[in-house]
């Protein structure tokens, strides 16, 4: 079925009787050519992209709990490509690009808005480095523009220009960087995958992997074996788990990152902005509430709830930043597990098991990466090859020294 | 979170700076060890969901680091010892 | 028309009127009374708009679960948007505004949205708006955005003060009802600290909205008496208006104390709210249980309300919501308000009761198996439509409906480490699970316990329970009615929208319809309808939403299960969380020993770290900042120059095994170093990167004074007692930071020696004192510390003293050595004078660089085991085509460059492929009269000489370049061993 | 000692003395402070040589009084000792010369700024400012711990006396934080 507003309209005058289900609920067949675990943002756009760009069939996705419930669905919801170094600005400009093309694509709203993202910048050091960022970008195809401190004045003139600690003195901004509702970016993909036949199966977890010979057959789930002659792993938060499935130690640890959604507001802020001189970014979705974030909780953590400091953290950044915002309230705060690698930059990549490949490593950037991801992946699985914007994203890199570490922080997950 | 610490009782873990997995006690020696076996020491993890022995270091306080055994899922903190301590018994010297 | 429907009784205090306005209009109150009450009392129902259909709407509750009756609270830089008028307590001159409509409350245009609703089902959203692609941003968003939000915020400062501190005690009691008075009783008799901490401003939870007895007084009485013995306790600490909001690990939980929120204003320097971590190894959550309405169509109008709440407001508050009242209710508990509001004196016209059978209420018109089927009145409500157990039809006229779907036990706290509440079929809700945060027991309404006697049987027992006593107190007398109560979610009759959730408009449609499209786990229910995402995060429509979603697909209500409860328990203010660290206290402010006199001369400072460092000194006439630092660069140069370096971090390394602990660290050697001398150092990390960088000196046989650089002073300290502890746990060294105990400061220039030589005691000429000596001497008798090093490239020397000294040293250098002219720079003219001479700093010591890059590759050793000595040998670190420190220099001198710019080759293309690298640190260099630069060149050890150019395309520059040594300035270094 | 003037850490001559409602902050410039940690394996020699120079090592999180040298422990066989500034100006090579080299000493005088506070019961300014329940620890307690994000040491001398070692560069900000916490009070 397809959506449209002329459908909107016509089932609205006829009591919403003919909506069909969004996808379908199928029992999971003995085999399949393709297995994807994980059925959050990355799983299905790799199931998408698998059955539409690669004309791959006989594909299923496998999802532990519901579909979409994985990092798609508890995040701030950015997307942008102001990436520095060579290994990732290619990959996430691909995946801007795609983001741009996507509603049309699996003909569904996600509300892909760029109404700009701007980094703030409190010293002439952060200055220098917005500018070799912003040259980076450009000199890779995407957009940057490095604004004054009138500038963003202009744009937020009741941010903390006058008694500020770490005054504003200008930003790197990317106009077409934004906002996308991120439920239905995992809904969209569910719908186009099930659409081309791609098995959606929620509520089965991957238990085990039948590996034979150095080669993947198939993996033992809640539902039973089920098997496959390749299968794509894309369950990040979870990655060291199922990975462990395969004998592997992965380099990343897990942790916890908190955000915060504040009570519905009129409009206060139109695009993104993070603050330069503390750990506190902040956007305003459709329906009003901010939405903002900071820093990971530091330790490693399953547990998707975080502590009270890094709150209090964030809430200081914003009220640094925002001092009228002091009687908004936080209304909700979530966490979400962060595969956080050793660089701070993913890993796209096979492993030493023929036929299992594994995506993971997004750190806590991987929404903005899912449409490139999905791409990728479903590229490296249907032809044994990187996407040409992907091949950085390789476990090796580490043992090579051609580590993509864009905040220079070395081998210490927690501080990217 | 509190941890207890083995020599100061309970102390907020705002107090420390956290590190990683314990781990990073098994340092190779550089003099006789390659880039594969730094290589493994350095950035692959186990990462468990569950038990996991870890390095923090109680910067706002006495500048003890300790191994903290916590359960990545719950939370909870089993054992904590100093570092040095579990260095020792590992056979970590000069 | 004032308080025309006040009633007697309640706990206000009616000698005192309050004076308040609500959308301009003026209104009266009393002490006692919350925004709601007083304006239920002056006959005001209609008191907010919905989310998106912009319907009218009063207050369906009298706590902080309220949905519907939001105001903007205050004006001005104090507005509050989304304010529940239920929880906001009357002062004198409070001031309210509806938010959300235009024009006014009562003629909303936007409640056209209403009229066309049904294009506006859950998640049309998704399906149109696509096209054409460009028209989102430009158009349909900037209407939706427009129209979505609820209160408006100010953009003026909040001008309130906030505060945050930490409590500890033995047992925390959350609410202060009959369980949580009782659990504090039994504590704080037995002597424990206790702490007892309630949302509302008076103790007593639902005691205070229910006439019954406890013991031999009325519930009320026996709450106030119970307070006040507990308020007698030195060991209690009673903590009203103190909502605890979140359960965190091992016993810490958030707690919001309004502290000014029921004054016109604060006090002076008094906070307005307090954030306080609590610790406690055990607590009880007594937090009670919430009311839930039943969906049947238009159940939303102003004057349907939960039946509890129309009792409250009776009881409590001496108001009677409507002049004609009905319930409708499938359990006992609605009953109990019928009967309350008869004693009022009241005009219940009628209880519709959806249960058949049982005893018919006396002296009320009491329909059993009924159901309200409609409701009409536009601004609130006029009459209700029944529909009888026989089928029969009927319009009863009434102007305020009491609602009781049954009570949902809150155990939002319990569930904040994700345990999930199961289900109670005996209560039809959802009672705490298994797995909740280790240490919080749960007690009365909160665990399912619904009697009076229940809470405070249970409240005693957790008390007991959780501080192992062996006794408490006995027990008052106290009703111990049993739930009864047949589930009824929604009612089946009618086409009509019936709402769930009233903020964002869900109704029972919108979940049939998530049902049809197949989004049926309650988390795509949520995400698709919005259901319980509004303001009250769904604290009465949740379970009924849930349930009508396991009714539809077949599952019961346990397979179905909740969404999951995450902190904040209430929504929290940011200036709460924030505290005091806001404007130009976020961070604490580090000074050097030199600011009170940078200060007096009007020095620039600039932000580094927390610390404030002087960037440059102006002199009289200089308007340009260029002026002062070219001046301060050709005044050191030419004589003498100093400049406060306390800022880089100082380690004192004491140990027998000090030497060989830092050929550890440092990727060179210094147990070679000899006594007296020092020598710089590269750290790396362990993955071969350059971790930092500075001198260290050997001041006696097992004594070293490391320096490190500004920016990681902290973290090289940690890292070394990481060295020190973990991987060489029996090396002899001992560390301490010695960074703020020293006043240091760069002496640099041709006459250094000369101007030193005026205020230390010793002889510091070249033979005594020669390149890179290091020592104790004396400055007039004074201990003091003099190093032989250079940043700047010329003859330097940095001095220290106590840092009480430091400010005095500064002023007597400037003194005895005036006649050559000194002069203080700032770090501005420092980064000149590095640059100028090669030296790498902040621009290239940025984590991803190696010794190699920056053309140090040959100080890590490798005939000893050292950090990152290993894994600096990677191949991709090791890249002959790698970065390399470069110096550059424009063609043309007049030509400006940007650090950040990037390398290209003549004549090739703005593109990555191209991209040669970029300028990592640029200056003017008044000595070489251009604009020079460091910067990582690919291969740049072999482009020596040749030129190329460097673009800045955010700026549209592009200069041609000459590639130098990054030694740019006497690079012989002649003048620093003069 | 010296011609040169020395500056206290607030940036005046004399040390400061602030009073609020029942709180008195007062600035100490009178103490000379020392770390002394011991050498490798030489904690009984350097028990020893304290013991014979007055000098008590106490145990974790203690403050020991004594004349001249009263000293709190501040981590694993490493302590802070306190002496009067005018007799001790030169206190880690007094200590130097009294413990030998069984101990690492160094001079930490003016690494702190040290504030003396005083009222009748200071439980209540402290829960604002600090994560330590000072009612409930004794008399001698010294501990590290976090004032409005500066790290401090703090020694409870008794229910309404206490010192309070912070970094000295940040002397303003922490009596700012003292004082603001002082005024949201009383």
């Amino acid at each position: 079925m397809r959506y449209s507003g002329f459908r909107v309209i016509a089932e609205a005058l006829t009591g919403h009787k003919g909506w069909k289900p969004v996808w379908r609920d199928p029992t999971p067949q003995a085999d399949y050519d393709y297995i994807i675990i994980g059925g959050g943002g990355h799983g299905l756009a790799t199931a998408y992209y698998l059955a539409k760009e690669f004309g791959q069939a006989r594909i299923a996705v496998l999802e532990k709990g519901y579909l979409g419930g994985g990092n798609v669905g508890r995040n701030t919801t950015i997307i942008r490509s102001n990436y520095l170094l060579d290994g990732n600005e290619p990959f996430y400009e691909f995946s801007l690009k795609l983001w741009e093309g996507l509603e049309q694509d699996f003909n569904y709203n996600a509300m892909v808005s760029q109404r700009g993202i701007i980094n703030l910048i409190h010293t002439d050091a952060q200055r220098d480095a917005a500018t070799r960022r912003g040259n980076a970008m450009i000199m890779h195809g995407a957009d940057a523009r490095l604004l004054s401190r009138e500038d963003v004045r202009q744009m937020y003139p009741w941010l903390n220009f006058d008694n500020a600690r770490f005054p504003i003195k200008g930003a790197l901004m990317q106009p077409r960087g934004g906002t996308v509702r991120h439920d239905a970016v995992a809904w969209g993909y569910a719908r186009g995958a099930d659409q081309r036949g791609v098995d959606l199966i929620q509520n089965c977890e991957v238990t085990g992997m039948r590996i034979e010979n150095g080669r993947i057959k198939g993996v033992e789930t809640t539902r039973g074996f089920i098997g496959a002659k390749k299968v794509g792993v894309a369950v990040a938060g979870s990655s060291s788990k199922v990975m462990a499935h395969a004998g592997m130690r992965l380099p990343i640890e897990s942790h916890v990152l908190q955000a915060f959604v504040s009570e519905g507001l009129k409009p206060l802020i139109n695009g993104v902005m993070t603050f330069g001189a503390g750990h506190f970014y902040v956007s305003q979705s459709d329906k009003g509430g901010l939405v903002f974030g900071g820093d990971i909780d530091g330790y490693n953590s399953y547990a998707q709830r975080g502590n009270l400091p890094v709150i209090e953290d964030v809430a200081e950044g914003g009220m640094a930043l925002m001092p009228a915002i002091g009687r908004v309230r936080l209304l909700r705060s979530w966490g979400g597990i962060m595969d956080m690698s050793m660089d701070g930059s993913p890993i796209i990549d096979k492993t030493h098991v023929e036929g299992l490949y594994f995506n993971g490593g997004w750190c806590y950037g991987g929404f903005k990466a899912t449409p490139a991801s999905g791409w990728a992946f479903a590229h490296l699985l249907a032809k044994d090859e990187p996407h040409k914007t992907a091949t950085a994203y390789r476990f090796n890199r580490f043992l090579k020294g051609r580590m993509i570490d864009e905040k220079g922080q070395g081998a210490q997950p927690n501080l990217h | 979170m509190i941890i207890h610490h083995p020599i100061l009782g309970p102390r907020d873990a705002q107090e420390f700076v956290y590190l990683g997995d314990a781990s990073l006690i098994d340092r190779p020696d550089g003099m006789t060890a390659g880039v594969e076996a730094f290589h493994d020491y350095l950035y692959n993890r186990t990462n468990p969901a569950g038990e996991h022995q870890e390095l923090w270091y109680h910067e706002q306080g006495d500048r003890s680091w300790l191994v903290v055994t916590r359960n990545t899922v719950t939370h909870e903190i089993t054992k904590v010892e100093l570092a040095r301590d579990v260095a020792r018994a590992r056979g970590r010297t000069k | 028309m004032s308080q025309s429907h006040r009633i007697n009784g309640g706990q206000i205090d009616r000698s005192k009127t309050l004076h308040f306005t609500f959308d301009g209009l003026p209104y009266q109150g009393h002490p006692g009374d919350t925004l709601a009450s007083a304006l239920l009392a002056n006959g005001v129902r209609l008191m907010g708009r919905s989310f998106k259909y912009h319907r009218p709407r009063g207050p369906i509750s009298s706590g902080s679960e309220e949905p519907n009756a939001l105001v903007e609270l205050r004006t001005d830089g104090r507005q509050e948007p989304n304010t529940r008028a239920t929880v906001a307590e009357l002062y004198d001159g409070l001031t309210a505004n509806s938010q959300n409509r235009w024009p006014s409350l009562r003629f909303d245009a936007m409640g056209i949205n209403d009229k066309l609703s049904t294009f506006f089902a859950a998640g049309f959203y998704y399906k149109t708006f696509m096209w054409p692609k460009s028209f989102w941003e430009k158009l349909y968003e900037p209407i939706i955005r427009r129209a979505a939000g609820l209160g408006s915020v100010t953009r003026e400062e909040d001008p309130d003060g906030y505060d945050k501190g930490f409590l500890h005690c033995d047992l925390l009691v959350i609410g202060a009802g009959p369980a949580g008075l009782m659990a504090a009783l039994t504590a704080g008799r037995a002597g424990k600290r206790v702490i007892l901490a309630d949302e509302d401003f008076r103790m007593g939870g639902r005691l205070n909205a229910e006439t019954f007895a406890v013991g031999d007084s009325q519930g009320a009485d026996w709450a106030a008496a119970t307070v006040a013995e507990l308020s007698s306790l030195p060991n209690v600490r009673l903590m009203t208006r103190t909502t605890v909001v979140g359960a965190f690990d091992h016993g810490i939980y958030s707690a919001v104390e309004r502290v000014s929120d029921h004054l016109p204003t604060p006090a002076a320097g008094k906070p307005r709210q307090i954030l306080w971590r609590i610790y406690s190894a055990k607590a009880i959550l007594a937090g009670g249980a919430t009311e839930r309405p039943i969906a049947f169509e238009n159940n939303d109008r102003p004057g349907i309300m939960m039946a509890g709440s129309l009792r409250a407001y009776a009881n409590r508050w001496g108001v009677k919501v409507g002049e004609r009242i009905a319930v409708f209710t499938n359990n006992d508990d609605g009953i109990r308000t019928a009967q309350d509001l008869k004693a009022k004196g009241v005009d219940v016209v009628a209880v519709i009761d959806s249960r058949e059978g049982g005893d018919l209420l006396p002296g009320i018109r009491h329909l059993q198996g009924a159901e309200v089927i409609d409701t009409s009145g536009k601004l609130g409500l006029t009459s209700i439509t029944i529909r009888q157990a026989n089928g029969r039809s009927e319009s009863i006229a009434v102007d305020a409906l009491g609602v009781s779907g049954g009570w949902n036990p809150n155990v939002n706290i319990h569930s904040h480490h994700r345990s999930r509440p199961v289900y109670d079929a005996a209560i039809a809700a959802f009672v705490p699970g298994k797995d909740g945060p280790p240490g919080l027991l749960v007690a009365g309404a909160a665990a399912g316990q619904m009697s009076t006697h229940a809470a405070l049987r249970t409240g005693r027992d957790a008390a007991i329970a959780a501080l192992d006593l062996t006794t408490g107190p006995d027990l008052p007398q106290a009703e111990d009615a049993p739930v009864r109560i047949t589930p009824l979610w929604h009612v089946a009759y009618g086409k009509g929208r019936a709402w769930i959730d009233q903020q964002n408009d869900v109704t029972v449609k919108d979940v049939k319809l998530a049902k049809q499209e197949n989004f049926t786990s309650v988390e795509h229910l949520k995400r698709y309808t919005t259901l319980g995402m509004a303001t009250d995060q769904g604290k009465t429509g949740n379970v009924i939403g849930l349930a009508v979603m396991a009714e539809l697909t077949g599952r019961s209500i346990p397979e179905t299960g909740t969404t999951i409860y995450r902190p904040p328990y209430t929504p929290v203010a940011m200036g709460t969380l924030a505290g005091r660290s806001r404007g130009r206290e976020f961070k604490p402010f580090r000074l050097t020993p030199s600011h009170h006199w940078a200060k007096e001369q009007g020095a620039i400072f600039v932000e580094v770290g927390n610390w404030l460092r002087t960037q440059w000194v102006p002199k009289a006439g200089e308007t340009e900042w260029r002026q002062s630092v070219d001046r301060e660069v050709l005044a050191t140069r030419k004589s003498v120059g100093i400049c406060d370096v306390t800022t880089l971090g100082k380690i004192d390394i004491q140990g027998t095994d000090a030497g060989a602990f830092l050929d550890k660290v440092y990727a060179n050697t210094f147990s070679t170093l000899a006594v007296g001398k020092c020598r710089y150092g590269l750290m790396l990390r362990e993955d071969g990167i350059v971790f930092d960088d500075g001198t260290t000196a050997r001041m006696g046989e097992h004594e070293y004074v490391m320096t490190t650089t500004t920016a990681n002073a902290v973290t090289v300290f940690r890292h070394l007692e990481f060295c020190r502890q973990v991987l060489w746990p029996e090396m002899d060294v001992q560390l301490i930071s010695t960074t703020e105990a020293w006043a240091q400061f760069s002496v640099a220039g041709p006459n250094a020696r000369n101007l030193l030589a005026k205020v230390v005691d010793q002889d510091i000429s070249d033979t005594a004192f020669p390149y890179m000596g290091a020592g104790n001497i004396t400055v007039g008798g004074l201990r003091a510390r003099l190093f032989r090093i250079s940043f700047s490239g010329e003859l330097a020397y940095e001095i220290a003293v106590p840092t009480r000294y430091g400010d005095a040293l500064l002023r007597e250098m400037l003194a005895k050595g005036a006649e050559y002219d000194p002069i203080v720079y700032g770090t501005e003219a420092l980064g000149v004078m590095r640059i100028e001479k090669g030296h790498v700093a902040g621009g290239e010591l940025n984590g991803q660089s190696t010794a190699l890059n920056m053309g140090l590759g040959k100080m890590v050793s490798k005939k000893k085991d050292s950090i990152g000595m290993v894994l600096s040998q990677r191949e991709g670190l090791t890249d002959e085509t790698g970065y390399r420190l470069v110096g550059v220099k424009p063609v043309d001198p007049q030509a400006k460059l940007t650090a950040g710019s990037h390398f290209l080759e003549k004549g090739a293309g703005p593109v990555a492929a191209n991209d040669g690298g970029w300028l990592t640190s640029k200056v003017y260099s008044p000595h070489l009269g251009c604009d020079i630069a460091l910067g990582y060149l690919k291969a740049g050890d072999k482009k020596i000489g040749q030129r190329m150019r460097i673009v800045n395309l955010l700026a549209g520059l592009d200069t041609e370049v000459e590639i130098i040594s990054p030694h740019m300035f006497d690079p012989e270094g002649e003048r620093l061993r003069g | 000692m010296a011609s040169l003037m020395a500056m206290t850490a607030l940036g005046r001559r004399d040390p400061a003395t602030v009073t609020h409602g029942p709180l008195t902050i007062s600035e100490r410039t009178d103490v000379a402070l020392a770390s002394v940690a011991a050498r490798k394996g030489r904690m009984a020699n350097l028990s020893a040589s304290a013991r014979a120079a007055g000098l008590h090592l106490p145990g974790p999180a203690t403050h020991s009084q004594g004349t001249p040298y009263s000293a709190f422990w501040v981590a694993p066989e490493m302590w802070f000792v306190e002496a009067p500034f005018a007799s001790h100006e030169l206190i880690a090579d007094m200590l130097k010369a009294a413990l030998g080299d069984a101990a690492s000493i160094t001079e930490q005088t003016d690494a702190w700024v040290a504030f003396d506070v005083a009222a009748p019961d200071l439980a209540p300014l402290l829960e604002r400012l600090c994560n330590v329940d000072f009612p409930a620890v004794p008399q001698g307690h010294a501990t590290r711990t976090v004032i409005e994000h500066l790290g401090v040491y703090l020694i409870k001398h008794g229910p309404g006396t206490a010192r309070i070692y912070g970094p000295r560069s940040s002397a303003e900000s922490l009596l700012h934080a003292v004082e603001t916490a002082a005024h949201a009070l009383w």
